[in-house]
């Protein structure tokens, strides 16, 4: 189950060791996680669940579902998708809720580590990494942190070219802009970058900003500057629909992470559901990776994503059968089937149009939604607007929150694209250096220029759409 | 065969138990949240909490700006104890 | 609320379609040389086409406007097909009773020069066989894309936009 | 049959609303946020009999004996369980202040114990027992669901035609004499008024606000809010660490595993008095504080993941102890439970409503142990034990 020829990506993996599930060795890689390794291997179910004894397995896979919980070492709750196989481990599948070793020594208390800064940069996407490239480059500290081991958020998975201008990386691919704004980033000796690092707080002391952290799960940091641009992207949506939970259904991302990051194939045959751009760039990317895409169902009457991605993988032979939803996913313990129906104009099934899929997965691309937790949990005022795909942030036209000293960038400030995130990013880092007084007035023509490039960007069809709700997003003068 | 619609996997949370807690006359979502238990699992809430506002929206009437999002908390993803307490290197 | 568009109800778009929104290269343009045919309907903010473009040929004041090409100015080069991220750009040249389509391919495995391909269409159905005639791998794209020039049926023209490789 | 407002939907405001209703009164109860916003949603479950004085040991005794009786009365879950308190000592002077008071609370009938640490480690599987001498412990006390049991107080009131109003603010009170004769109310940004025989002020922290509008000093009844802290652990399979856990030297920091989902919780007697009404973020320092001293009480706590801190109010009057009673003719209040209203409320309900309803009450309360006119005398009492 692990690919190893691809027409775009290359997979490198780290020295072979033996893990045991339930007694029985694997093989696995260094560098790739349990839940990963386990896939490999074809375990689907990793845990039952706490009350209704349900099989669960992978689904967000990037540590924020709780579906992945098992036993490890011993210790229970183990986040399997981002916990990194080691040599020997033992690892066992969860039933329910579990219990404490009873013995452990009583930990040794340390302060944490302190990193001082001017600016903190959360999310290491496009949007944090051109805020953090363009803060430093009017001459502010910055550090920049992300919870991924690699730089470029979800760039790094993607393979298809992208959209916009050539001077925005437009014909670039997802995986080589990641690249390129590293290198960037590298170059300038006023950045620091933190990978395996999570903000889990932002705590206000005075007029300092401290956003907690842990590294690696295993070291406590405080990062502590003046300013903070929050640029932590996007979140799948999910959809109620019967046996939604079944090992099997998965996030849209989850798959996108296994197939191309782990290099891992998530299953023979899919079921997509929801035909925007999400959905349909990962059909393109199941096909690339030697994976039979059954059909694409989409409960509005027309395509959501971009013509051309639709063209692309129906070329390929793959249906989109738009006015189309899922009612419930069947199999026991594992996808073995989908159903699907057709919808009338009150988004009602139509009896008797049920169609069956023999499917082993079920993709879930029903849109994203902004990650605002740490904004929320800061103290920004959050509002609703559909347009920008959720609750956000209220800010100003540089990108600065309700709270002084916090800014959001990219998606986690709407949803929208790899191009408008970099811009958004671009202005934040500026604006952030110029607001703590570090930049000088020259920079405002860079913000004015970027402002123009996302006016322009935002002229067509589907940018007015996010335009419209960015301007129920912008704080109102006083 | 019929399945659960799961909502809030950290709890097995269906879309009937909330529907059934609407019906009963409990409409506010921090009250849903308490009652269900949704959005306090180990997952925060990042999944359920945007679906059973949708529900409570379509149950109730009220558009989704209507609805106040739980308030999100310290630590927004989960953090040993020891890692907090700062000796997990030993 | 407008009329939705056959084409984003499907997916797919038809050559019938497709010349209701741009102009048809003539016959005797397509007989000339090689000629970019966008199959890009929808405006979006996008606009690779139009910089690599040598000749200037593709019209498109804004990015977000839908690229037109001017069939007189386009040299064949198929730098647009190499680039465009929508893998939207084809080109289509008619010689004697065969057309040769200029298309990306991004799949493995990549077919070689002379290898006999399924031929697909719009809907990824087969349509027929054809011969591989050039292939450009990525290496050597301007676009990081590979391409591959195929010959097919000259009624099977406006067909055929994809192929798969068949091998034992 | 009377009217009867209720100000604050509390646990103590709802359960005397069940309480009033339930001896036939007309009950009409303001909360001006959602039901248990204020303190009631952001405790720490916990129900104890073993306080050190007299007056709080006879009504815990009380209102733990109509804890066990109160799922049956409501006909509802409400997560009672009596996991007990264990309360744990450090030094041999400890061990002596626990004798004492465990003499005074078998006095009055609470169970308490000495235990050593053997047995406290049977209790507590996951407990730490190098750094303690003995352990007092009470079987009989215990913890429930604070939501569950609020809602099931709630929905009874309803039932028995108790008019509880949520997102629906008391903003005036109009006074005649000594009596309130009317309250002004905003909902919906509408502000209507409604006429009532008596007014009872549950709102705890915000009592000096509701005080003023009955055209009373705020500072007649001197509660102020500071704010306390909990974390809390993932979901966890329970029978770890059921009882609460408190080494009351250690900042009176204390573990207890939720009853629901087995996550446990940890608090501590830090303190800070709160900025304002609005003010419950919490802090950084709480955080590693208090997890300091619980993974000293239960070093396997090291391994379970914190998912959440939060904060709320301990509505504190100068000596930690509530005010009950009346304050004018027909204004009563019941606030400044310092921490303990949740298990207080079916006890204190219970006697509020009864002296509200027949100008008297036969229950085990104190009245002037609680009168809310002590602190204008100077009379303060000894300063009730604060834990969970």
């Amino acid at each position: 189950m692990r690919l190893n020829e691809h027409p775009v990506l290359r997979f490198e993996r780290g020295r072979e060791v033996t893990i045991y599930f339930e007694g029985k060795p694997l093989k696995a890689y260094e560098g790739e996680m349990i839940a990963t390794a386990l896939y490999a291997a074809g375990i689907r179910v990793l845990n039952y669940s706490p009350n209704e004894k349900r099989p669960r397995g992978l689904f967000c896979a990037i540590g924020k579902c709780s579906s992945c919980l098992m036993v490890v070492n011993g210790i229970p709750n183990v986040r399997t998708c981002i916990t990194l196989v080691e040599d020997g481990m033992r690892i066992e599948r969860q039933h329910g809720r579990s219990r404490l070793p009873t013995k452990a020594k009583p930990p040794e208390f340390k302060d944490a580590k302190v990193v001082r800064v001017d600016i903190i940069v959360v999310g290491g996407g496009p949007a944090g990494l051109m805020a953090a490239i363009h803060a430093s480059r009017a001459g502010a500290k910055v550090v920049l942190i992300d919870e991924n081991h690699m730089l470029g958020g979800q760039l790094v998975k993607q393979t298809h070219k992208f959209f916009g201008k050539r001077e925005q990386f437009a014909g670039v691919r997802g995986v080589e802009i990641a690249r390129i704004l590293e290198e960037e980033l590298r170059k300038s000796e006023n950045v620091k970058a933190f990978l395996e690092t999570s903000a889990v707080g932002i705590f206000q002391e005075g007029e300092e900003k401290l956003v907690l952290a842990v590294r690696k799960e295993r070291e406590l940091i405080e990062f502590r500057g003046r300013a903070v641009i929050v640029a932590t992207g996007a979140m799948e949506r999910m959809i109620p629909f019967e046996n939604n939970d079944l090992p099997g259904v998965y996030g849209a991302g989850a798959i996108q992470t296994l197939m191309n990051t782990y290099g891992v194939k998530p299953g023979d045959r899919v079921l997509i559901v929801g035909a925007g751009n999400v959905g349909l760039i990962l059909a393109y990317q199941l096909i690339q990776a030697g994976v039979e895409v059954k059909a694409i169902v989409e409960a509005m009457p027309k395509v959501g994503g971009y013509f051309v991605h639709a063209a692309k993988v129906r070329r390929l032979g793959v249906p989109i059968l738009t006015r189309h939803t899922i009612l419930r996913a069947e199999g026991k313990e594992k996808v073995e089937r989908a159903v699907v129906a057709q919808l009338d104009e009150n988004w009602r099934p139509i009896p008797g149009t049920e169609k069956t899929f023999e499917v082993d997965v079920i993709a879930l691309a029903v849109g994203l939604r902004p990650s605002i937790e740490l904004l929320h949990q800061a103290g920004c005022q959050i509002k609703y607007v559909r347009e920008l795909g959720g609750h956000v942030a209220v800010r100003d036209e540089w990108m600065e929150t309700t709270v002084r000293g916090i800014f959001v960038a990219g998606d986690s400030a709407g949803i929208e694209e790899a191009t408008t995130a970099m811009l958004e990013g671009k202005i934040a880092g500026i604006a952030a250096a110029l607001r703590l007084g570090i930049a000088d007035e020259s920079w405002v023509d860079e913000i004015e220029k970027a402002q123009r490039d996302l006016d322009e960007f935002r002229s067509g069809p589907f940018g007015r759409h996010v335009a419209e709700g960015i301007k129920k997003a912008l704080v109102v003068g006083e | 065969m019929t399945g659960k619609k799961i909502v809030c996997r950290c709890n097995d949370v269906t879309v009937e138990d909330v529907e059934r807690l609407i019906d009963s006359g409990v409409t506010d979502i921090e009250e849903i949240k308490r009652l269900l238990r949704v959005g306090m699992g180990p997952c925060q809430g990042r999944t359920c909490i945007p679906i059973v506002i949708s529900i409570l929206a379509r149950k109730t009437g009220k558009r989704p700006e209507e609805i106040p999002l739980p308030k999100a908390r310290v630590p927004i993803r989960p953090v040993r104890v020891e890692v907090i307490v700062g000796g997990a290197d030993e | 609320m407008n009329e939705i568009p056959a084409y984003l109800q499907r997916g797919y778009i038809t050559p019938e379609e497709l010349f209701s929104i741009i102009p048809k290269p003539s016959e005797e343009r397509l007989r000339k040389r090689p000629v970019a045919v966008p199959e890009c309907p929808q405006e979006i903010p996008c606009a690779p086409c139009r910089e690599i473009c040598p000749t200037g040929a593709i019209n498109m004041p804004t990015p977000n406007d839908l690229p037109i090409v001017d069939y007189d100015k386009c040299i064949g080069c198929s730098l647009c097909v190499q680039i465009c991220p929508g893998l939207a750009f084809f080109m289509v040249h008619y010689v004697g009773d065969k057309a040769r389509i200029t298309m990306p391919h991004e799949l493995l495995p990549v077919p070689e020069k002379g290898e006999e391909v399924v031929l697909l269409n719009r809907v990824g159905e087969p349509v027929g066989k054809g011969k591989v005639i050039t292939v450009v791998p990525r290496e050597k794209s301007k676009g990081d894309t590979p391409i591959i020039v195929v010959e097919v049926p000259i009624e099977l023209a406006w067909d055929v936009r994809a192929v798969k490789v068949v091998r034992e | 049959m009377s009217r009867i407002a209720v100000i604050g939907g509390g646990i103590i405001g709802v359960a005397t609303a069940y309480e009033l209703a339930k001896l036939g009164e007309e009950v009409v109860l303001f909360e001006k946020n959602y039901f248990g916003s204020g303190s009631t949603f952001r405790c720490a479950t916990g129900i104890r009999a073993q306080f050190t004085d007299e007056a709080n040991i006879k009504l815990m005794k009380h209102s733990v004996e109509r804890w066990e009786r109160l799922e049956e009365e409501l006909g509802a879950d409400i997560g009672f369980n009596q996991t007990g308190y264990l309360f744990l000592a450090t030094s041999e002077e400890e061990v002596e202040a626990f004798r004492a008071n465990i003499k005074l609370q078998n006095r009055f009938g609470v169970p308490t114990r000495l235990i050593d640490m053997d047995e406290a480690k049977e209790i507590v599987p996951i407990l730490n027992t190098e750094p303690f001498l003995a352990g007092a412990w009470n079987p009989k006390d215990a913890k429930a669901n604070p939501f569950k049991t609020l809602f099931a107080y709630l929905r009874r009131a309803r039932e028995l035609g108790a008019d509880a109003r949520e997102h629906t603010e008391v903003v005036g009170l109009e006074r005649e004499g000594d009596t309130i004769t009317a309250v002004k109310f905003r909902s919906n940004g509408k502000v209507e008024s409604v006429k009532v025989d008596a007014v009872l002020n549950a709102s705890n922290a915000w009592e000096p606000l509701i005080n003023e509008m009955a055209g009373l000093r705020r500072d007649l009844v001197p509660i102020k809010a500071y704010k306390h802290q909990l974390v809390k652990t993932e979901p966890l399979e329970r029978g770890q660490a059921e009882p609460l856990v408190c080494p009351p030297a250690w900042e009176d920091a204390y573990i207890i595993q939720d009853g629901e989902d087995g996550g446990i919780i940890c608090g501590a007697g830090i303190e800070h008095e709160a900025k304002s009404l609005e003010d419950v973020e919490p802090t950084y320092d709480f955080l590693r504080g208090v997890l300091r001293y619980a993974v000293r009480i239960a070093p396997p706590l090291r391994y379970a993941h914190v998912v959440r801190q939060w904060a709320g109010f301990y509505a504190k009057t100068p000596d930690s102890n509530p005010a009950i009673g009346k304050l004018l003719d027909n204004f009563y209040i019941a606030a400044g439970f310092s921490g303990h209203g949740f298990m207080m409320a079916p006890a204190v309900a219970q006697a509020m409503a009864e002296l509200i309803s027949k100008g008297r009450s036969k229950a085990p309360l104190d009245w002037e142990w609680y009168d809310p006119y002590r602190f204008e005398r100077g009379e303060l009492r000894s300063s009730a034990f604060q834990i969970g």
